[in-house]
């Protein structure tokens, strides 16, 4: 563990140990060579999982950050090693303007999935993506879940899909606290 | 029984044969067609057989022989009709007009 | 940022999920969402040639419930039920790697007791969530009577958890800190034996030593059997490598010959203080997956046999705070599920809820493998193949 | 004997009807299920023949084998579920009922004038005998049989698989 | 005339009556094997649930999908239907207990069965649905793949007997003093048994009704009374492949060392049993196998089965010419 | 009526049997049963989805050769079955006809076999 956290020490500039995850933050342009250096040279082969945070000061649900952020997408992956428990975060910052970055899915093909999930939950845009399709929402969906912006109460902007409702619509627009809880 | 009513329904499954034969089209209903007339050319052995009753069983013994070849035609038949049909992704004889291709 | 109504887009999904005729000389069969053999509500669009399946597209979404928006509202108490629905099979066992996630950023030290109580509820989990793939998978090659056997052995199992915890499938059993006191238990002054019904320890030994029983005889019925063999040996191999890169864990990856268990590499739970067996596959074809579940079955109930002997007193919860707040900070905690590896990655702005939790099912990535694992296979070996990854659609879609 | 002739030319009348419908029928599926029946009743004539034997043969071989190799067949030549508009040549309809006519007509004649008997049926034929005449006197086409079917059955496969050949190489 | 009618009448009773008994056998078996109740609040026990079910079925929608060629998906259960009620007609209860004794009987019996794969094939093909199409697909070369042994399998005992009636068979078994199963057409027997489970789609050969594969394969379109005939069929084949298979084998309506005079008496009880025994064994196999892959499925006809039975009549043939 | 139209009376009586029997159940379900048809429930089943594309599609040739070699073998079963009773009558002589008409089928199945036309990768 220590021997590998000196020499992730060595290849990376930002790193950062909290329990006994090792944070790797990158910037988006090395995103895909850190993968590539770290799947080859560091042994890390396992795949975890890919997602991302919508840092946003507006939320429309939830908390805010206590703290102020610029608003922007973190995109973290997971990466780890089946024979130890070596396990390593690499993150990056894109901006929410231009939501994009090149996909992993050439260096590990398992990252073609969650990329989908990231793409339609956050709208972000994986380029060189095979297929960047919609995972799990229906035909027609409009928005992207996952962003803080996005209302949950999502009854209220579109109708019960099923032929009955399972209860009745809501008169008025009821506040964020009262509906989610 | 008399045996002329037989002999005509004979030749009429014979001659439905041979329309179906002319007016189809597609190349599994033409050999549909032709079972027809060799049914019918079977019903014929069968009735000679019976007003014979020959004791070497003759018109039988052609029946079932006919039947058998008849069996094997169809497979063969059927074989050349799904070959055409991969090739040329039809079954209708009209598009079969060439020797080779 | 992309509209998802993208001309482009939208004609690309379209296309991939089938609503238009397709003029090719194959067949596309919609397996899904309602087949007796997709676990829930899965649909795989399988172009067929005849019985072969050449090119198979999972769609997923059917029972996406929305639980990492719906955690960004919830404070961490109410989280714990949340989670409890992702693998209902396997309850209990989502709920520790979140609550020690919770516990790590709040710097708690579990009670000893509790942890033990956590891990010998966990391994009964993993054992009944083998149990019902025991039978679903001998159900989904044909054999008819094997998931009777199994449910019924389950039983035993699910009344001890339902002993302790007082729920048979989402106990929500768990405190930050330690656990609820036990259903059974009533009010009683002595604390520290109020928390494990009376006779518990007595009826997980006589259950624990039914599994072992159950184990060999699925062994025998299932596994000796030669058409069984026929239809799952050499079927749908995946190799380690495939397994790694796609982020197949557990089970699975075990088969594939991989030695790798999250209870030995990490420390959620106290597995260094017992002995027990990872077993380990040598093809990774359908055979290897099921017998690997099968044996650790028993390992799981050896496990929980030295748990009970070894059981520490002591008190059930940590003291914590009245109003749960997490301290701002975030964690990656993973654990090994009975599917495979299951983490939250909990991002905690210090308010009473997490500001991001993204959690890392297992068969979400399991099921990733299955377009690659099903090319070419037969129409018969694609139920084969994909029962044997043992996925649950909750723990997929999430 | 009153009701065996009335029984044989009701199946003669069935017979025929089921025999026109395979020829008409614009739905590829219908026209082998009345082929069906024409054999089944072409055998039950077989019966009242009192020639069991060809006449379970038929239902065996024919029933049994040769429709199964054609409803086969049709299923892999693709033909549409319900009726099918291109499956007539119409415009040879009419040449073909002539041609057909004609062929019927003379035969009829021919038939009619050249043969005049009647049949009693006393019993079943004897199958043992049968079995017993092939396997003497006509042992020798019994044995080409053989060799048309060992012909036919490497000539069926060489065929279909030498388009499954084709199939893998142009569309897969 | 009224000959036949009584005839029928009986014939009725036994196709109606097997195929109930041999219900209530299969599910009762299963709820044993499967350490479960099984059927019980329906009467006496349950024993009388394949009424009840016959009751639900009849009341049940016939749903036709608007897809289908309705004609020929209307009558394909008839087909299979009539095939099974067919073979009935061969069976001897005793010497003169016997619906038809043919001098062709089980030359009969096999050809008439083959009239249940056009059936399967075109309900497969009608249904104008994909999993009934492969259904019917799957369901008619396993029918074909497996008609091939069944008959060869009969050969042997054909060429023992020098007969194709079915009393015959059995008056020369007693003849013989022992059944054929025990005068040397074991293999015979075992390939008989295996090609009869695969005519009646049962597991471990029903990949093409495969409830986890294909959903109900060829029935997957069919809904209340259709699906009832196929389903009755089901059990009328079992039955009625059983009663077959102790016929030939087994010794049929007499035991050895039972005094031939009194035959009509213990006939059908003798008979029964003998069928229940297999249909037993059927029930057993079925609730404890998986089922083969569809390749191999036919890998066993063609690449063991059929040359076993044919090696099977050479030997028997030799045997019987030169001893 | 001789024995022989006799028996196969029966026979068609039973056959008739059989067609009644089918006729009898549709007639009694048809007074009984409901018939509340609307388009979703005259949809083919396709798992829960709009059925895609035409319900049949080219099926394997495979089948095709089952058919075949069935076919073949179901020819050879008809000639077997009147050798089969005769045997004792053609002692040798038909049993060496009966070895080389099997050997030559024989030799067609060992073909099919070896040109793997029964193997299904």
């Amino acid at each position: 563990m220590e021997e590998f956290l000196s020499k992730i020490n060595e290849n990376f500039i930002n790193t950062d140990v909290e329990f006994e995850t090792i944070n790797i933050k990158v910037d988006s342009s090395q995103w895909v060579e850190t993968h590539q250096k770290l799947k080859d040279e560091f042994d890390l082969k396992f795949f975890s999982w890919l997602s991302a945070i919508d840092w946003d000061n507006e939320v429309s649900i939830g908390e805010a950050p206590k703290e102020s952020v610029s608003p922007s997408f973190e995109i973290i992956t997971c990466l780890s090693n089946v024979s130890n428990n070596n396990l390593v975060t690499v993150s990056t910052t894109i901006s929410k303007l231009e939501p994009k970055i090149t996909s992993l899915v050439e260096i590990y093909a398992g990252a073609n999935w969650h990329e989908r999930e990231a793409y339609e939950m956050f709208g972000i845009n994986f380029e060189n993506h095979p297929n960047l399709e919609k995972l799990y929402l229906p035909d027609g969906y409009e928005g992207n879940p996952m962003l803080k912006s996005f209302e949950l109460i999502s009854r209220e902007v579109k109708p019960w899909p099923g032929e009955v409702d399972v209860e009745g619509m809501p008169e008025e627009p009821e506040s964020d606290e009262s509906v989610d809880g | 029984m008399i045996v002329q009513p037989v002999l005509v329904t004979a030749a009429a499954l014979f001659s439905l044969g041979i329309y179906g034969i002319l007016v189809r089209r597609n190349a599994v209903m033409v050999l549909l067609s032709i079972e027809l007339i060799l049914n019918a050319v079977n019903i014929n052995f069968i009735i000679f057989d019976s007003m014979l009753a020959d004791s070497l069983m003759q018109g039988q013994i052609f029946t079932i022989f006919i039947i058998t070849i008849a069996a094997a035609e169809v497979g063969i038949g059927l074989a050349i009709v799904l070959m055409l049909f991969r090739n040329r992704q039809t079954a209708n004889i009209n598009e079969f007009d060439l020797m080779k291709w | 940022m992309v509209n998802t109504l993208d001309p482009q887009n939208f004609n690309n999904f379209s296309e991939a999920s089938v609503s238009v005729e397709i003029e090719t000389e194959d067949m596309t069969l919609n397996i899904g969402p309602q087949h007796p053999s997709t676990h829930g509500v899965l649909r795989l669009v399988a172009k067929v040639d005849g019985e072969k399946v050449y090119d198979v597209k999972p769609v997923l979404g059917y029972m996406h419930r929305g639980y990492e928006k719906l955690a960004e509202v919830r404070s961490y108490p109410q989280i714990t039920t949340l989670v409890n629905r992702i693998d209902w099979v396997a309850g209990f066992s989502n709920e520790i790697p979140f609550i020690a996630g919770a516990e790590r950023l709040m710097e708690i030290e579990v009670p000893e007791r509790a942890k033990h109580i956590r891990l010998i509820l966990t391994e009964m989990a993993r054992i009944s969530s083998h149990f019902v793939f025991n039978g679903a998978y001998a159900l989904e090659v044909g054999a008819l009577t094997p998931i009777f056997y199994a449910m019924e052995d389950r039983e035993r199992v699910l009344d001890l958890i339902e002993s302790v915890t007082g729920g048979r499938f989402h106990p929500n059993f768990n405190r930050i800190g330690g656990v609820k006191p036990a259903a059974g238990s009533g009010p009683t002054t002595k604390k520290d034996i109020q928390d494990l019904p009376a006779g518990f320890y007595r009826d997980t030994k006589v259950a624990m030593q039914k599994v072992i029983e159950a184990a060999d005889q699925f062994q025998n019925l299932i596994g000796g059997n030669e058409v069984f063999k026929k239809r799952t040996k050499n079927v749908g191999i995946l190799t380690a490598e495939t397994a790694e890169a796609f982020g197949v864990s557990g089970p699975i990856l075990r088969a594939s010959g991989v030695k790798s268990d999250l209870r030995t590499l990490t420390d959620y739970l106290p597995y260094d203080q017992f002995e027990y067996d990872i077993p380990v596959g040598e093809n990774g074809d359908c055979y290897d997956r099921w017998d690997v579940r099968v044996k650790e079955m028993v390992e799981s109930a050896k496990i929980v046999l030295q748990a009970i002997d070894s059981m520490p007193s002591g008190p059930l919860q940590a003291k914590v705070p009245k109003v749960i707040k997490v301290p701002k900070g975030r964690t990656y905690v993973r654990a090994e599920n009975p599917k495979g590896e299951m983490g939250y990655y909990i991002v905690s702005d210090g308010g009473l809820g997490p500001y991001r939790l993204k959690v890392r099912t297992a068969s979400f990535s399991n099921i990733s493998i299955l377009p690659l694992l099903l090319e070419g296979a037969l129409l018969p070996d694609l139920i084969a193949i994909m029962g044997s990854l043992d996925f649950v659609l909750g723990d997929v879609d999430r | 004997m009153e009701i065996y002739e009335i029984v044989t030319y009701f199946t003669l009348l069935l017979l025929l009807f089921s025999a026109a419908r395979v020829v008409t029928t614009s739905n590829v599926i219908h026209a082998a299920i009345s082929l069906v029946f024409t054999l089944a009743l072409t055998a039950t004539l077989f019966l009242l023949l009192s020639t069991q034997f060809v006449a379970l043969v038929l239902v065996l071989v024919y029933i049994g084998a040769v429709i199964v190799l054609f409803l086969f067949g049709i299923m892999i030549t693709r033909a549409p579920l319900g009726k099918n508009a291109e499956l007539d040549n119409d415009k040879n309809k009419l040449i073909g009922a002539t041609i057909s006519g004609a062929i019927f007509l003379l035969f009829s004649y021919i038939l009619i004038n050249g043969f005049d008997g009647e049949i009693v049926i006393t019993s079943g034929s004897s199958t043992e005998l049968l079995g017993e005449i092939l396997l003497s006197r006509f042992v020798f086409p019994f044995e080409i049989v053989s060799f048309v079917l060992l012909a036919a059955l490497i000539g069926g496969i060489t065929l279909a698989r030498k388009d499954e050949a084709l199939v893998d190489e142009d569309q897969v | 005339m009224t000959d036949v009618l009584v005839k029928v009448g009986f014939l009725a009773l036994a196709a109606l009556n097997g195929a109930i008994i041999f219900t209530i056998m299969d599910v009762k078996g299963a709820s044993w094997m499967q350490r479960r109740p099984g059927p019980l609040h329906v009467g006496l026990r349950g024993f009388i649930f394949p009424l009840a079910e016959i009751l639900k079925f009849v009341q049940k929608e016939d749903i036709i999908p608007t897809e289908v060629d309705r004609p020929v998906f209307k009558w394909a259960p008839a087909y299979v239907m009539v095939s099974c009620v067919a073979l009935f007609a061969v069976v001897p209860m005793s010497p003169t207990l016997v619906v038809a004794d043919l001098e062709l009987g089980i030359f009969f019996a096999l050809a008439i069965s083959s009239l249940g794969t056009i059936g399967v094939l075109t309900a497969g093909w009608s249904s104008a649905n994909k999993y009934s199409l492969m259904g019917g697909l799957r369901a008619a070369g396993q029918l074909i793949a497996y008609e091939l042994p069944l008959i060869l399998a009969v050969v042997g005992v054909v060429i023992q007997a020098e007969t194709m009636s079915l009393v015959g068979i059995v008056e020369k078994q007693i003849e013989w003093g022992v059944p054929f199963v025990v005068g040397g057409q074991v293999v015979g027997f075992l390939i008989f048994m295996v090609a009869a489970t695969a005519e009646m789609m049962r597991v471990p050969f029903d990949m093409p009704i495969g409830e986890s594969e294909l959903t109900m394969g060829f029935m997957t379109e069919y809904s209340g009374i259709r699906f009832l005939i196929f389903y009755i069929s089901e059990y009328m084949n079992m039955f009625i492949l059983c009663a077959i298979a102790s016929t030939l084998f087994l010794g049929g309506y007499h035991v050895p060392l039972l005094p031939t005079e009194w035959v009509n008496f213990y006939g059908p009880v003798v008979l029964l049993t003998k069928t229940a025994i297999l249909g037993f064994i059927l029930v057993a196999v079925r609730w404890s196998q998986p089922r083969f892959r569809e390749d191999q499925l036919q890998n066993l006809a063609w690449k063991i089965l059929i040359p076993a039975s044919l090696i099977n009549i050479l030997v028997t043939a030799v045997m019987k010419v030169g001893f | 009526m001789i024995s022989y139209f006799q028996d196969y009376v029966t026979i068609a009586a039973v056959l008739g049997f059989g067609l009644f029997l089918v006729v009898l159940l549709l007639g009694v379900a048809s007074v009984l049963r409901p018939n509340k048809p609307y388009a979703e429930k005259l949809q083919t089943y396709e798992c829960g989805v709009d059925p895609v594309g035409s319900g049949w599609s080219q099926t394997y040739v495979r089948y095709y050769i089952f058919g075949l070699l069935f076919v073949i073998f179901d020819v050879e079963a008809v000639f077997i079955f009147p050798w089969a009773i005769n045997l004792e009558k053609l002692g040798y002589f038909g049993l060496i006809e009966m070895f080389v008409f099997i050997f030559i089928l024989l030799i067609g199945l060992i073909y099919a076999i070896r040109k793997d036309v029964l193997k299904w990768e």
